[in-house]
């Protein structure tokens, strides 16, 4: 059976989510620990059996995060990977996993509370529909 | 190109419910440049199937392989051991290639993984549409390079049906156009309506005898 | 007994036809009482075949109800549910039971009907139905063997005076005009400049065919778009939905019936064409006010 | 034979605290190919490299993960200290245990460092070594354009040795620049004869851009003239295609004497011999177009000017007044001080025409009231326009506009002046509403771009960082059509089989190709499925 380690693994673009992830900890804005943050060039890079096998491997929630719209250094990046998390999504649903424990978020770089927020949100999230 | 799309996940799911060890075979030709059934969609389906066992909690093994053309005996051959170990086959190859699948391994369940669709092009990214519907006695050099025998809804020969929608748009859908007012419009630009007015006799619609066959007549 | 409708075509000034739609079953009392109603009061009753791809009682059927009680069928035939060799059968058998005109159309998909996942024919289109019926007239199947028994079919066909672009029905029209037709019973139109320009377009290539202007009332505003979206070959301007859309609560059926009336007093008194074609499918009872308004009765 | 992995630990220099790191170096030397484990607290300082190089050497390590700071920091650094040690700087993974673990949780977080390096040590064990190579490039440059941001751009190019050709679709360089002549003070004529004279530059007027093709270092440019169409190379292209004004004017109202634009209040304000001067001028701006930076500017300068020159009575009518630019805050003080007057309304004004007179009626905000002003001369409000030029240029170059017809505005945050397609830039008014501060800093920035790439005739880059492995490729043209940056085309390989082929020039690797491609065929070094899964299969 599919054993849940309750892991969120959240896929950062290099150019936002990854600084303001750094930078929530250098200012020391706390948040659960079971992130497993794994940094990509763009959120466009990130592939559907990317998060299938986050899944497979038990995380409990599978986040993207990107740029902000129309901020995202490779143009269109950041909307085909909200595209991508929205097909995954169906794809999930289809093998009866909640389609909610799958997200995009856009932020910048600047922006490390929205990135505790995200992450803080996901866990709530997971926590709800059960690890 | 030959257009595949993948079945519904329901309907796969039913298909490999006795099993327990299955492969997935992806076709690297037509259905791989269609997204339905290259070594990436390959990857999600196994992915899919895998979650899927585990969520309910009936734990499947997947292989997975893709070969070049699954249409070739030779081919498929390379992936024989693979076949062996599984129970049963999802083909995401066009229906010919989960047939020759089918016929290499008699011993084996091989289910088509896709449903093969038509013959077409792609018209942006991600996006295909019908071509044509190899009738095997083609039409295209009186239409301007337009098949009505497919982008028509009806297959019609002399000229659009009353159906048409304002602007030109078939009858079945707005979104597309009528094939037989692009037609018109191709044959004007080339000054060649008088085509358009030519009768066409009923076609031909035993050029291809079921189950076709086409022998080369060149060695 | 009705007139033979080749020889109304000859004869009258003005000619009249209305539809009747086949029941959804085996019940056709109520198509007798149109069959009834109407007999007397036009010169031809068309009998519509699956229309809209909505599965019924089939148009033979009714059109030998309609001999029976002594009206003027015309058999409307469609290319969809039928390949070659059932049409030709088809045909062999009308016309052996006194059933001697038929409407050549393409017919509606597959797709805007009520069996939707039915595998649609198309094996012949319009124009070659028109051929067709012409070969057989001549005594001869497609296949060219001789027939025991020939038939001679008044041939009519329809086209679409208000299409957009309008120039490729045209060019089809032409088609159908050289194969040759007896007479148009016209798609629905609303606006007479286009009926105008279509039957000049038809004098043009033929001067002996018939043209009768279809006639669809259209009872509400809402109705009437729902018909622009839904209904193939039917543009009803904004003009006319506007007049419904004003019309009191209630109203709607009898406004219908008086901009039918007055369009059809109009192709009258303007001698636009030869005729008109009603096609007031589900309210047939109503065809009768329409005829006592324009003044045809 | 398992690959040698060393992992250096580092405590930056005690800054974390949560993490015992004893016990994490016990587990992380159990992980598989795992030979060597240290811990530093000073890993990003000479004396912490020095170690390291040592280390790496006298263990034979292929590879390296370094878990310390966030990789933001001493990444490079750290793949400079592997290349001197001898091995491929690619060949290295950072474990971010600080910013991202350390920092970021309360208590103890061994198990979750020892992970996050478990990550890192599956990632480096698949990382392959990657070798730069150098690309030639053609460098001499192509500007598109005559006005101000053109001719600065070219001779600025030229100063830095860059050849440059200026190609002006107009029969003359420097028209249409009266304007920013007047309000800006320089002299067009002067820059003009600077550009003849100089040899770096090459001038082509009622010139067209018709064609291009290529990429960075390598564009073909089809150019047509009125003598024929001539094909030339260039490295890269910066379009100065400029801006374009239009009254935003009721349609009833037609210019005329007393209702006319900036650029002709200037001429009026230039003009010795003037009729009669007015004594009642009306300005309006920022009502349609919040973006007005420039035409602020123009306002706050025409209405001083005007105040000056003939000490008219000047009222000013506006949403909202955009001082940000240089020097506008202080054009607003002068301009309060001489007595011009703002009158602030949340509407556009009301404009009509009497007797030859403008009748500008408002409710000014502050008041609250009606105010109804009849003046003899009304400055209306222009709205900043790109150019069918830029137009033209963008979709022929197939480049994106922002939703009101400029290159990239909306965008600056990234590149300001580059376009997503390597070797292609913008500069002055087809980027949008700027002032000449702005374009004079976008003009600096296209140079220095221009000479970091094109200047020494190559340029360094990663070999096949991005690349589509022919045997793969199915030629589905998925990553053509999806490459934001233009990056891929179809090439023959040794004449036979088309494949997708990916320019080491022109690619950004952002890794899109790679993630769409329904036949898995596009290995991305670094970021390849397999290097991202290993992480993931660590959890």
């Amino acid at each position: 059976m599919r054993i849940m380690n309750g892991h969120i693994v959240a896929f950062c673009c290099e150019h936002s989510a990854y600084p303001a992830a750094d930078s929530a900890g250098r200012l020391g804005l706390h948040y659960p620990e079971n992130v497993r943050v794994i940094r990509v060039p763009c959120a466009g890079r990130v592939d559907l059996i990317h998060i299938l096998k986050a899944f497979e491997n038990g995380a409990a929630a599978v986040l993207v995060m990107g740029c902000e719209d129309g901020a995202c250094h490779h143009i269109t990046g950041n909307t085909r990977a909200k595209e991508r998390v929205k097909y995954s999504e169906i794809l999930l649903k289809e093998v009866n996993i909640d389609g909610g424990r799958v997200r995009m978020f856009n932020l910048s770089p600047n922006a490390p509370h929205k990135f505790v927020r995200a992450v803080n949100e996901m866990t709530r999230i997971t926590k709800e529909s059960g690890r | 190109m030959i257009i595949a799309e993948r079945k519904p996940m329901e309907e796969i799911k039913q298909l490999i419910v006795p099993y327990r060890k299955v492969l997935v075979a992806g076709c690297g030709t037509c259905v791989a440049v269609c997204w339905a059934g290259g070594e990436k969609e390959v990857g999600i389906l196994a992915s899919q199937l895998r979650l899927a066992r585990s969520v309910e909690r009936n734990e499947i093994s997947i292989l997975e392989a893709t070969v070049e053309r699954q249409c070739e005996r030779e081919m498929v051959a390379e992936i024989k051991d693979k076949v062996a170990e599984a129970e049963a086959v999802i083909s995401l190859a066009c229906g010919s290639g989960v047939q020759t699948m089918a016929e290499m391994f008699e011993d084996k369940p091989v289910f088509p993984g896709v449903n093969t669709t038509f013959i077409g092009m792609p018209e942006r990214e991600g996006l295909w549409v019908e071509m044509c519907g190899a009738c095997g006695d083609c039409f295209l050099d009186r239409t301007g390079g337009v098949c009505p025998i497919v982008r028509c809804a009806k297959g019609l020969l002399n000229g659009p049906c009353g159906g048409t929608r304002k602007g030109g748009k078939c009858e079945i859908d707005p979104e597309k156009d009528c094939a037989w007012v692009l037609i018109y419009r191709r044959l004007e630009k080339q000054g060649r309506l008088d085509l358009m007015r030519n009768y066409y006799a009923p076609k031909n619609y035993r050029a291809v005898k079921r189950p076709g066959k086409v022998q080369a007549a060149k060695a | 007994m009705a007139k033979p409708f080749r020889d109304i075509l000859k004869t009258k000034d003005f000619v009249v036809t209305a539809e009747v739609g086949p029941v959804k079953g085996s019940n056709v009392s109520k198509a007798i009482e149109h069959i009834e109603l109407l007999r007397d009061k036009v010169d031809g009753l068309n009998v519509t075949d699956n229309q809209s791809s909505v599965m019924r009682y089939p148009s033979l059927g009714i059109c030998l109800l309609i001999k029976e009680h002594g009206g003027e069928p015309v058999f409307q035939v469609t290319c969809r549910d039928r390949n070659r060799l059932a049409i030709q059968a088809d045909l062999l058998f009308a016309y052996s039971r006194g059933v001697n005109n038929i409407l050549c159309l393409t017919g509606d998909s597959i797709d805007v009907g009520d069996h939707k996942e039915a595998k649609q024919v198309f094996d012949l289109d319009s124009v070659q139905l028109i051929h067709l019926v012409h070969t057989l007239n001549s005594g001869k199947d497609m296949a060219g063997n001789e027939l025991d028994g020939g038939i001679d079919f008044c041939i009519g066909t329809t086209g679409t005076p208000s299409a957009d672009p309008l120039e490729p029905q045209l060019i089809k029209v032409e088609k159908k005009l050289k194969a040759g037709v007896n007479f148009i019973q016209t798609q629905a139109v609303y606006e007479l400049d286009e009926l105008k320009r279509f039957v000049e377009f038809v004098r043009n290539m033929d001067e002996e065919v018939k043209i009768l202007g279809g006639i669809v009332p259209v009872v509400g505003a809402k109705m009437a778009a729902y018909m622009n979206e839904n209904v193939p070959g039917v543009f009803i301007p904004q003009r006319i939905i506007d007049e419904l859309a004003q019309a009191p609560k209630g109203t709607g059926v009898a406004k219908g019936i008086e901009i039918a009336a007055r369009m059809i007093k109009q192709i009258k008194e303007e001698k636009i064409c030869d005729g008109v074609h009603i096609m007031f499918i589900g309210r047939e009872e109503k065809v009768p006010e329409i005829l006592g308004a324009a003044g045809l009765l | 034979m398992e690959t040698k992995i060393g992992v250096f630990l580092c405590n930056c220099g005690e800054a974390i605290k949560n993490i015992d790191f004893d016990a994490a170096v016990k587990e992380i030397a159990k992980f598989p190919g795992v030979t060597c484990v240290n811990l530093s607290s000073d890993l990003c300082l000479e004396e912490g490299k020095k170690k390291m190089i040592s280390c790496i050497r006298e263990e034979n390590l292929e590879r390296v993960v370094v878990a310390a700071c966030s990789p933001e920091f001493h990444e490079h650094a750290f793949g400079e200290v592997l290349e001197k040690a001898g091995l491929n700087g690619r060949l290295l993974s950072m474990a971010n245990i600080r910013e991202q673990c350390s920092w970021a949780h309360d208590g103890d977080v061994t198990g979750k460092a020892v992970e996050l390096v478990k990550m890192a040590v599956n990632r480096v064990r698949l990382l392959q070594p990657m070798e730069m190579k150098e690309l030639p490039v053609n460098n001499e440059v192509l500007v598109v354009g005559g006005g101000f941001s053109a001719i600065n751009t070219a001779l600025q190019l030229s100063r830095v040795g860059l050849r440059t050709t200026l190609l002006e679709k107009e029969a003359a360089l420097g028209t249409g620049t009266e304007e920013l002549e007047s309000l800006c003070g320089f002299d067009t004529s002067s820059m003009v004869s600077a550009v003849e004279a100089d040899k770096n530059i090459k001038v082509l007027t009622s010139a067209r851009v018709m064609e291009v093709d290529g990429k960075i270092g390598d564009f073909s440019v089809r150019i047509r003239q009125e003598g024929g169409e001539i094909l030339r190379k260039y490295g890269a292209i910066v379009l100065a295609t400029g801006h374009q004004t239009e009254l935003a004017l009721d349609c009833e109202l037609k210019l005329g004497l007393s209702i006319v634009s900036q650029e002709e209040f200037c001429r009026m304000l230039g003009n010795p011999s003037l009729e009669t001067e007015p004594k009642t001028i009306g300005f309006i701006f920022d009502f349609c177009d919040e973006n007005s930076r420039f035409p602020t500017l123009a306002t706050l300068n025409n209405a001083l000017a005007a105040k000056r020159r003939w000490g008219s009575e000047v009222y000013v009518f506006y949403k909202s007044v955009k001082v940000d630019s240089e020097g506008a805050e202080i054009l607003y003080q002068e301009a309060r001080d001489c007595g011009v007057v703002f009158l602030k309304s949340e509407v556009p004004p009301r404009i009509d025409v009497d007797n030859g007179q403008v009748k500008i009626k408002a409710k000014d905000v502050f008041l609250g009231e009606d105010i109804i002003l009849v003046c003899d001369v009304l400055v209306a409000e222009e709205l900043h326009l790109p150019t069918e030029e830029t137009a033209n240029l963008s979709s022929l170059l197939n480049i994106r506009r922002d939703s009101r017809g400029f290159c990239q505005e909306e965008n600056v945050h990234l590149y300001p002046v580059a376009s997503e397609k390597k070797g292609i830039f913008f500069v002055g008014g087809c980027r949008g509403d700027l002032d000449l501060g702005r374009v004079l800093t976008d003009i600096s920035s296209v140079v220095m771009n221009v000479y970091e790439l094109l200047s020494s005739g190559k340029i360094l880059v990663e070999a096949e960082k991005v690349e589509a492995d022919p045997q793969k490729c199915v030629a589905c043209l998925t990553c053509i059509r999806v490459c934001p940056h233009g990056a891929i085309q179809l090439v023959r390989i040794n004449g036979g089989k088309e494949v997708a082929g990916i320019s080491d020039l022109a690619c950004y690797a952002c890794g899109i190709c790679a993630a769409i491609c329904p036949a898995k065929a596009i290995n991305f070094q670094s970021y390849r499925d397999e290097e991202i899964l290993a992480q993931i299969e660590a959890i």
